[in-house]
């Protein structure tokens, strides 16, 4: 069927199918549902398999979907191919309509991520085999994705925002998955109120949007360009600045992701790695042709970022939870991704997100592996020497972990990193001449820590020798091939994906690069600081810097672990800061938090509902009531008293007449 | 200047017998001076050319509500405190000053009456016999009359009913 | 005749309810009546001419001729829609009392109290509006005092006691204005010109009832006791139903009538709403007792609403209207929820709950729908409405848009505290015995979500019907009528003189 | 208002002051009995203005409505002490202080 | 009835009603114990007889006028005021037969004594000369008296009857001095004349002579006199102590017949003698504020439903002061259609609830206090939606006709201008709205103790009674009156 001669009928027939790669994991979700509730009120009673086959089904026809129609979009990658389902909202001048966009970059982040959630689809029909919600858990997983793909796919702000809701409420369901643990419901709760008031960021600018353009559609908004000026565009991209922070954990909304980690494993791994915080990214790459009228806020994005990166890096040192240190990796590296936006380098930041896509997903599957097979175990420091009991596994973290580390060039996040951090070095900056260099340095060292921690959880984990409890050593098993397979899959994978971004300075064809470029271009600052030739030496610097980190790390902690013990003996204030994560939590609930409830305490609870609302009515009651008893006080019961009012009353009628 | 005199002299003695009235201790005896008033009145009456009025005064009230008062008071023998003589409470007293200069008479000498000086109308000779008042009150008062007699019905039946032992 | 038939009909099954013989019968007489009603109204929406901005379905009788009252009913797009929703509605609560009352009473009442509101959304004779509006008051008065909680006598006395305040204010204004135009007539009163003045006060009075039932921030004092203290039907016909009478007011009176001082106080009120939304939304958070949350968060949402409609632009009073739908469905279904976990254990404290979502899952996803519809989850009702507002609040005033956006995160605060205490974490023991919905309940909830995702996905569905109204009823009246020709600006300088002679002259 | 010759002013004025005089024994005596005549007294004062007035108007309505009212008083004088009787024989006084079973 | 000579074609309702005395005296002194049976029944009869006079008159076309040389007027607004007065008689028969007989209290007089009453009401409201007027006032008042204290072996009942009567003297004998001082200024006892005086005289001072004072120190006796039988604040003395006295269905009476038939020839003569601009208005605007505000503040207090309604009684005095106060600026017959408008429907709404307390109060009304009444809105759904009817009429809330009453009288204000007196009433009654809420709140308060109100009986006369109040209070504000 595809050897049809003309594009445009090409083009017609799958532009109208486009609304399929949503309605499919959408119609999952339905099924999903609906089966768990009739099976939960023993209307029938349906088989764990049927679940797993709809939510994977629909995961894969949605990804075969997509892959089909990109192959043909590549075609003629400059014509976006447009479906307009339907009118949404339309009132006055305020018209929406509910339309589907696959261009260049959405056509990407498309393939992206039902690739990656078809696998973690499978993975977890394993990894959940056995619990109890299990259909609920595939409904909500559905629902996700296509909450995600409406997200990306949007061609309109308001349904971009329908998806950007869609999946923080996803992932607030999955993260309280095993809700009857209070501590997973709190979680989930906290990631849902952080991500809310990052929301509020975005319907702030989503009004100034409209008040300015009076549209919401991109395309509408990219041909108005001219009706945002610096300031305004300044604002705006802050407002979104700020919801993207929420949704991609970035400084100052970071603090949920690590306790998000509450969900389930393969839910850390596509929501919480691969996908869902990776939206932030993906919007400021949307809303390009706005960042680049905003200069001030394109270096806030990198400096955030850097930061974040840093900051997540820092304390990923020192954490013992497996998961929570793939968590504070994700921060960093998702930081790296807002460098690279931030120094409007777009392609690089796209791209950086696709590799740690799949390699971050990848070591959050070894590790739900490795979590399963240890019976739930997840401290590090009850692991060890875990290689030769779950080979499979523990060679596809290995793989994960070179991807990472970029150790091995021209593998895994090498290029992208490399590509980030030569942008951002490059990248000229007008507000801070000084700048890229900082941000360089920066992101240097957090590629040598990054490398450090990543090295330190590998040796804890899979080399020395076991040090957990001895019944669990008994039950030390593999993980079955659902699980496996596609994590070795996916590692074999993260360490290719490299290979669709090879940087043209070492002879690549920067495929990736070239096929957004036209998207970007505009938008993207022309870095001609240094000479192009030079890449290929800081390619070198950065590799020998990850290599320093690894092998300091083996060193520390395969040869000296002494050394680590001095060195937490030596910096032991730096140890309790980093372990109490820089205490970020607390300064929230301290400041933040309690400042909102008191607020809600004393001037809302008390001055206002109780002293004006409630206390004024009580006192002009008392005052009534004080005259009620006063007027009873007339009727003394004397009839001579009577009397004596009638002719009281008669005088008084008689003044009132004769005046 | 003989009608004057004959008029001071009786208002004087309805005045005085009204203020021993209101005075006096024992019900009996301020019966009596009522008594009096009411035959000053009369007199009165009779100087305003009301014959048959002032006939009727005699016989109803002296002769008729009065007995029937003094009969109850000799009916039901009062105790000392209801004999007791009338106390000065400052409020009351006050109260009757204001009742009686507010009420009624200052009005009435201060403002009212110097506004006209009435003069008296001509009148027929018979204006005021028995003969012109009944005729008076059958041709055009005939129907309060008639109602007339309802009220005394009903005070009969009322001093039944208040007055008759069983129930 | 239609819209009689839709006063009547409640009022006649409200009649042969309360004296059927059959104790045990009664409530599915009245859940038949209602149904009947309901299923009538649709012709409303069927017949109805979206052309026609007027009013339709006009009827016309004489009710007391020699002081010109008459019972002259007609409905445009703006009461279409609160009369489908109310008619919608009172079914699904008669069915939902099934399972706590069974007294002909209750039912009854609430027949009783849909044909008031039915009438007082119909009425375009200003006294019979008035007869209507209060008439609503017994039967909630009623619904309240007999058939709800605790402290129920002073909750319900407090209630009407407020509203009354409101509402014999409103009398004096009526009876001056009518005193001025001498007639009822909406139409004729509509297009007569009061003094500057006399717009004050009259619209101070006016604005006063309608406020109060709506509620607006400073004068919801009575909400949360009323709404804790009725039972479920009840609450659900307080907050989605009544409430909407407070707005459907204004729209339909303060503002057209007198539409400078509506201008003038527009601000004013405003900031109020904007107050009440944060207001509400902060004590929301405060409370323990999760229905208060409910009211209070109900107290945020209305607030919102009145600051759509004060905006006076198209956009803003669509949105005003239809949230007005929205919130009516799902605070109904939040409130029916509420009552069912009532049942299974009398208790409206969170403490006293916890992982309820394990125990009875339908019901825990049926509250986590509404509850997202109620969060402004886009794609449910109210969403749309929100951001409708608010952008039209926007372009009014900067400041108070981006305040109120700020409700917008504390709600999700107090949704999910709620959510968390009373459906998730850990179940206590006691509760193993309890039951999930019955077939019944889910058949009388499943219209409430497939209507909040139906207004949230097709909103369009509702927004045209109410345009052409809203526009020509509300929007023309405020400008400054092109209508007005010389001689009605002479007039009104005229009058304007005659006010200074009058006040020189004292 | 000049002594002589004697108007209409100094009937009127008569019948004011006894009525003042009725009204400050119906406020100041405790004593029923005392306050029956002390009405009588005021309805007297009535009937001489009336009187006075029949003469003034030279119309003789005033001289029905005094016979009307002395039956009227006879019948009422008649009521009342039936109340009274009634009253003593519960109460055993005819104190007017006493009977304030009926307050507030 | 044609053949018939006018004056006793138009006066018919009189009639039957001293005709029904005469029989009921017969029946008392003839008959035996059994005999008691059928008094109501006579007098109801009779007092039906009354009304259907007065019904045929109402709908017949064209009214006598001025009859008796012009001592009564037998218009439209004078039949309307005779039906609703022989209406009260009527309840408060239906209502005394059952009490009686609980209270062991049956006679022929006490229903002669009612039916005295009324013809006193009937001749009063259809007064058209001061003279008449005094005999029906009289007439009315001494039957009031006796019936206030007719179970004289109750202290409070008698005291009850005591301060009545001294008032009724007392404030009569103002009234007599007003009427005298008229008459004397305007040499006429006629109100039509009294009014063309009025007109001629009123700003016309003719060579020193200014009569418009002494009219106003009429006026001022004369309101003083009226004040007093409706019970307006400062007169009002009496009226709470009487009400909560005397016994139920007496007060029933007392608060509804007597006042609207004193109201009524009030209303009269505030508009068709003294409706023309004077200082009398004013002076009704304060004793309506004083009677309102005072009524209302006192009934807040109370914990007797009984001494409450009497409280409340006084305060719609007040309210219908209001529609007088009005009076002049509108027209005549608005007034008076205003006045006995409300009259009517509070004579349903307050005749019923006082009716209701002789049913609810049981033997010798030992139980008139709120607690008393506890659940008893469970117990007995149906008198409980009644009174709660009644309260709610009460209160003035729609669609009761209480509302429409209210809403007549202060257009009457509003119309006047007097926004600032309408501002007052309705603030009043929304004062009022609470104390009758609360009573009705108790009646579905949860009984502490069950005290069965089974015990209750609703005879058939009974259970008549309120079902007229109640379709009165529901309907009346619905029906096209004729006038």
């Amino acid at each position: 069927m595809l050897k049809l001669e003309n594009f445009q009928d090409v083009i017609y027939i799958h532009s109208d199918w486009l609304w399929l790669i949503v309605a499919l994991p959408l119609l999952g979700a339905v099924i999903n549902g609906l089966l768990t509730l009739l099976a939960a009120r023993k209307v029938l009673t349906v088989k764990p398999w049927v679940y797993a086959a709809v939510a994977c089904g629909a995961a894969i026809a949605s990804f075969i979907v997509s892959w089909e129609m990109f192959l043909h979009f590549k075609q003629t990658p400059d014509s976006p191919w447009v479906q307009e389902l339907f009118n949404w909202i339309e009132s006055g001048s305020f018209h929406v309509s509910f339309n589907l966009e696959l261009n260049s970059l959405s056509g990407v982040m498309v393939i992206f991520i039902t690739f990656l959630s078809s696998i973690i689809h499978l993975y977890s029909a394993g990894y959940m085999k056995g619990d109890k919600g299990f259909g609920r858990y595939f409904a909500y997983l559905n629902l996700f994705l296509f909450s995600m793909l409406v997200l990306v796919l949007a061609q309109d702000l308001l349904v971009l925002f329908l998806g950007w809701e869609g999946v923080g409420f996803c992932s607030y369901l999955l993260i309280g998955f095993w809700f009857e643990d209070g501590v997973n419901a709190e979680a989930g709760k906290k990631a849902i109120i952080l991500n809310r008031i990052g929301d509020a960021g975005f319907i702030a600018a989503l009004l100034m949007v409209f008040a300015l353009a009076g549209t919401f559609n991109f395309n509408d908004l990219l041909s108005h360009k001219q009706v945002f000026t610096e300031a305004t565009a300044t604002i705006i991209c802050l407002c979104f600045l700020f919801a993207a922070t929420g949704k991609s954990a970035q400084i100052p909304l970071y603090v949920w992701l690590p306790e998000a980690m509450a969900g389930p494993t393969p839910v850390s791994a596509l929501i919480h790695a691969a996908t869902m915080v990776t939206a932030g990214v993906y919007l400021i790459a949307r809303l390009h042709f706005l960042y680049v009228l905003a200069p001030w806020v394109s270096t806030l994005i990198a400096v955030i970022g850097v930061l974040t990166a840093l900051f997540a890096a820092t304390i990923a040192l020192v954490q013992n939870d497996i998961k929570k240190v793939l968590a504070y990796s994700t921060i960093s590296q998702l930081g790296y991704m807002f460098l690279g936006v931030g120094v409007t380098s777009y392609e690089a930041g796209i791209f950086h997100l696709i590799t740690h896509g799949f390699f971050k997903a990848c070591l959050f599957l070894a590790a739900g592996s490795v979590i399963h097979s240890l019976s739930g175990e997840q401290d590090i420091r009850k692991m060890g020497g875990l290689l030769k009991h779950i080979p499979v596994t523990s060679l596809a973290f290995l793989m994960g972990w070179i991807a990472i580390t970029g150790i091995l060039p021209t593998c895994g996040g090498f290029f992208s990193k490399d590509e980030i951090l030569w942008k951002a070095l490059t990248t000229p900056n007008s507000i801070f001449p000084i700048l890229p260099q900082i941000l360089y340095f920066v992101g240097l060292m957090t590629s040598f820590l990054t490398s450090f921690y990543m090295t330190r959880l590998v040796i804890l984990v899979f080399f020395g020798n076991y040090r957990g409890d001895h019944e669990v050593y008994e039950h030390l098993h593999e993980s079955p091939r659902i699980m496996t397979w596609p994590v070795l899959l996916l590692g074999l994978l993260s360490l290719g994906i490299g290979w669709i971004g090879v940087p043209v300075a070492i002879g690549g064809a920067d495929e990736l690069g070239r096929f957004l470029d036209p998207l970007f271009h505009l938008s993207t600052l022309e870095s001609d600081a240094l000479p192009r030739s030079l890449e290929p030496m800081l390619m070198l610097v950065s590799f020998a810097v990850a290599f320093l980190g690894v092998t300091v790390a083996w060193y520390v902690y395969s040869f000296k672990p002494s050394v680590s013990k001095n060195l937490t003996l030596m910096f032991a204030g730096v140890k309790k800061v980093l372990d109490g994560k820089y205490f970020i939590d607390e300064f929230y609930n301290d400041t933040v938090v309690r400042l909102a409830r008191a607020v809600a305490r004393w001037v809302s609870g008390w001055v206002i509902e109780t002293l004006l609302v409630n206390r004024l009515v009580e006192w002009a009651v008392k005052g009534i009531s004080k005259a009620a008893q006063a007027a009873k006080q007339v009727q003394v019961g004397f009839v001579r008293v009577y009397l004596a009012y009638v002719a009281a009353g008669a005088a008084l009628l008689i003044y009132l007449l004769l005046h | 200047m003989l009608e004057a005199m004959v008029f001071y002299i009786l208002a004087a003695a309805s005045v005085i017998f009204g203020l021993l009235m209101i005075t006096r201790v024992n019900p009996i005896s301020s019966a009596m001076t009522l008594i009096g008033v009411f035959g000053a009145l009369a007199g009165l009456y009779a100087m305003l050319n009301a014959s048959f009025v002032s006939i009727i005064q005699i016989l109803v009230y002296a002769g008729g509500i009065m007995v029937l008062v003094i009969f109850v008071i000799m009916l039901l023998n009062l105790h000392k405190d209801d004999l007791q003589p009338m106390r000065a409470q400052p409020f009351w007293v006050i109260l009757a000053l204001v009742a009686l200069f507010g009420t009624i008479l200052g009005p009435i000498l201060f403002c009212v009456l110097p506004n006209k000086d009435w003069t008296w109308g001509s009148l027929t000779p018979d204006f005021g016999t028995l003969m012109m008042v009944g005729e008076k009150i059958f041709s055009d008062f005939l129907f309060p009359f008639e109602i007339l007699s309802l009220i005394l019905l009903t005070a009969v039946i009322g001093a039944l009913v208040m007055a008759k032992r069983k129930l | 005749m239609t819209l009689s038939l839709l006063i009547g009909l409640p009022l006649v099954g409200a009649i042969l309810v309360g004296f059927f013989p059959w104790e045990k019968a009664a409530k599915a007489l009245a859940f038949l009546v209602s149904l009947t009603v309901f299923i009538f109204s649709l012709q409303l929406y069927l017949q109805f001419d979206l052309s026609n901005a007027g009013f339709q379905f006009k009827e016309l009788y004489d009710l007391v001729p020699n002081l010109g009252i008459h019972y002259a009913v007609g409905i445009d797009g703006i009461s279409l829609w609160l009369i489908l929703l109310t008619t919608f509605l009172v079914p699904l609560v008669t069915l939902a009392g099934f399972g706590a009352f069974s007294q002909r009473g209750y039912y009854a009442c609430i027949l009783l109290l849909e044909s008031a509101v039915i009438g007082t959304l119909v009425s375009t004779d200003l006294f019979l509006f008035y007869v209507f509006w209060e008439m609503m008051l017994i039967p909630a008065f009623f619904l309240i005092g007999i058939w709800g909680g605790e402290n129920r006598v002073k909750a319900t006395i407090k209630f009407v006691l407020y509203t009354m305040l409101g509402s014999l204010l409103m009398l004096v204004a009526l009876l001056y204005i009518t005193h001025e135009v001498k007639s009822f007539d909406y139409s004729k009163i509509v297009d007569h010109f009061f003094a500057e003045d006399t717009q004050f006060w009259c619209f101070l009075a006016f604005a006063l009832a309608f406020l109060i039932k709506v509620p607006l921030f400073p004068f919801h004092g009575w909400l949360p006791e009323a709404y804790v203290e009725a039972p479920a039907g009840g609450t659900v016909l307080l907050s989605a139903v009544m409430a909407k009478l407070g707005v459907y007011g204004l729209l339909r009176f303060c503002i057209p009538l007198f539409p400078d001082a509506a201008k003038a106080f527009a601000p004013w009120i405003m900031i109020l709403a904007v107050v009440g939304v944060l207001h509400g939304a902060l004590m929301a958070t405060l409370q323990t007792n999760f229905k208060k949350i409910l009211a209070y968060s109900s107290l945020s949402h209305m607030g919102m609403i009145l600051l759509g409609v004060f905006t006076f632009s198209l956009t803003g009073l669509q949105g005003g209207v239809l949230q007005m739908v929205s919130h009516g469905v799902y605070m109904a279904g939040l409130f029916l929820l509420v009552g069912m976990l009532y049942e299974r254990r009398p208790s409206y404290e969170m403490s006293n709950f916890g992982g309820w979502a394990k125990t009875t899952p339908v019901l825990a996803t049926l509250f986590l729908l509404l509850m997202a519809a109620a969060l402004g989850m886009p794609g449910l009702a109210g969403f749309v409405g929100e951001i409708l507002i608010l952008v039209s609040a926007y372009k009014a005033n900067t400041v108070l848009a981006l305040l109120a956006i700020s409700g917008f995160v504390l709600s999700a605060w107090y949704f999910f505290y709620l959510y968390g205490k009373v459906f998730l974490g850990p179940t206590n023991k006691k509760q193993n015995t309890v039951l999930d919905l019955s077939a019944r309940e889910i058949a009388l909830l499943l219209p409430l979500a497939t209507a909040v995702l139906w207004i949230g996905l097709s909103p369009n569905f509702f927004l045209r019907p109410m345009e052409k109204s809203l526009q020509a009823n509300v929007i023309e009246r405020l400008k400054p009528a092109p209508a007005m020709t010389d001689f009605a600006a002479n007039q009104r300088h005229l009058q304007e003189e005659m006010e200074k002679d009058k006040k020189g002259g004292r | 208002m000049e002594l002589y010759p004697i108007t209409p002013n100094h009937y009127l004025a008569l019948s004011a002051v006894l009525f003042t005089i009725g009204i400050a024994g119906v406020l100041t005596r405790k004593n029923v009995f005392m306050t029956l005549m002390s009405l009588e007294l005021m309805l007297n004062a009535v009937n001489l203005s009336f009187i006075t007035f029949a003469k003034v108007n030279s119309d003789l309505t005033g001289h029905v409505f005094v016979l009307f009212v002395v039956s009227i008083a006879a019948a009422e004088a008649c009521v009342g002490l039936a109340i009274v009787i009634a009253l003593f024989r519960l109460k055993e006084t005819v104190n007017l202080d006493m009977f304030k079973s009926l307050k507030n | 009835m044609t053949c018939l000579p006018l004056e006793l074609t138009a006066l018919l309702p009189l009639w039957f009603v001293v005709a029904g005395v005469v029989v009921l005296l017969l029946l008392e002194m003839f008959s035996k114990e059994e005999g008691r049976k059928v008094l109501p029944i006579i007098a109801l009869t009779f007092l039906v007889l009354a009304l259907g006079a007065d019904f045929s008159l109402l709908s017949r076309q064209g009214m006598p006028g001025a009859l008796f040389n012009r001592s009564v007027v037998i218009d439209l607004y004078s039949v309307t005021l005779q039906a609703i007065c022989l209406l009260s008689a009527l309840l408060t028969v239906l209502f005394s037969s059952a009490y009686l007989k609980r209270e062991k209290a049956v006679t022929g007089e006490y229903y002669a004594l009612i039916l005295l009453a009324a013809a006193g009401m009937i001749v009063l409201v259809s007064a058209s000369e001061f003279l008449t007027l005094f005999v029906g006032l009289e007439l009315m008042s001494i039957a009031g008296y006796i019936l206030a204290g007719y179970l004289r072996i109750k202290e409070r009942s008698t005291e009850a009857a005591l301060k009545y009567f001294l008032n009724g003297v007392f404030s009569s004998a103002f009234l007599l001095y007003g009427i005298a001082i008229l008459y004397g200024v305007s040499g006429t006892t006629h109100f039509p004349d009294l009014r063309l005086f009025l007109e001629k005289n009123m700003n016309a001072s003719v060579m020193g002579f200014n009569p418009a004072v002494f009219v106003q120190l009429g006026a001022a006796l004369l309101l003083a006199g009226l004040g007093f039988k409706v019970a307006l604040v400062p007169f009002h003395g009496w009226a709470p102590d009487v009400y909560d006295g005397s016994i139920a269905p007496v007060s029933a009476f007392l608060s509804t017949g007597v006042k609207a038939a004193a109201f009524g020839i009030f209303a009269r003569l505030f508009t068709e003698v003294f409706g023309i601009p004077g200082s009398w208005t004013a002076a009704l605007c304060v004793l309506a504020v004083l009677t309102m505000t005072l009524g209302n503040l006192s009934a807040l207090g109370q914990s007797n439903l009984k001494r409450l309604l009497a409280y409340s009684s006084v305060a719609h005095a007040g309210y219908l002061a209001v529609g007088l106060a009005a009076a002049v600026g509108n027209p005549a017959d608005s007034v008076e259609r205003a006045v006995a408008f409300y009259l009517l429907v509070y004579t349903f709404m307050t005749a019923g609830t006082f009716g209701w307390i002789a049913w609810a109060s049981g033997e010798g009304e030992s139980q008139t206090n709120f607690e008393d009444y506890r659940g008893l809105g469970y117990r007995r759904p149906w008198m409980g939606v009644a009174l709660a009817i009644f309260m709610f009429s009460l209160a003035g809330m729609t669609p009761t006709a209480g509302f429409f009453g209210k809403y007549f009288l202060f257009k009457l204000a509003m119309d006047n201008g007097m926004i600032w007196l309408t501002v007052v009433a309705v603030l009043n009654s929304f004062i009022s709205a609470y104390y009758y809420l609360r009573v009705i709140a108790i009646l579905y308060l949860k009984p502490e103790e069950n005290r069965s109100f089974a015990s209750l009986p609703v005879s058939v006369g009974l259970f008549f009674a309120f079902f007229l109040c109640v379709l009165g209070t529901l309907v009346t504000g619905f029906l096209k009156f004729p006038f």
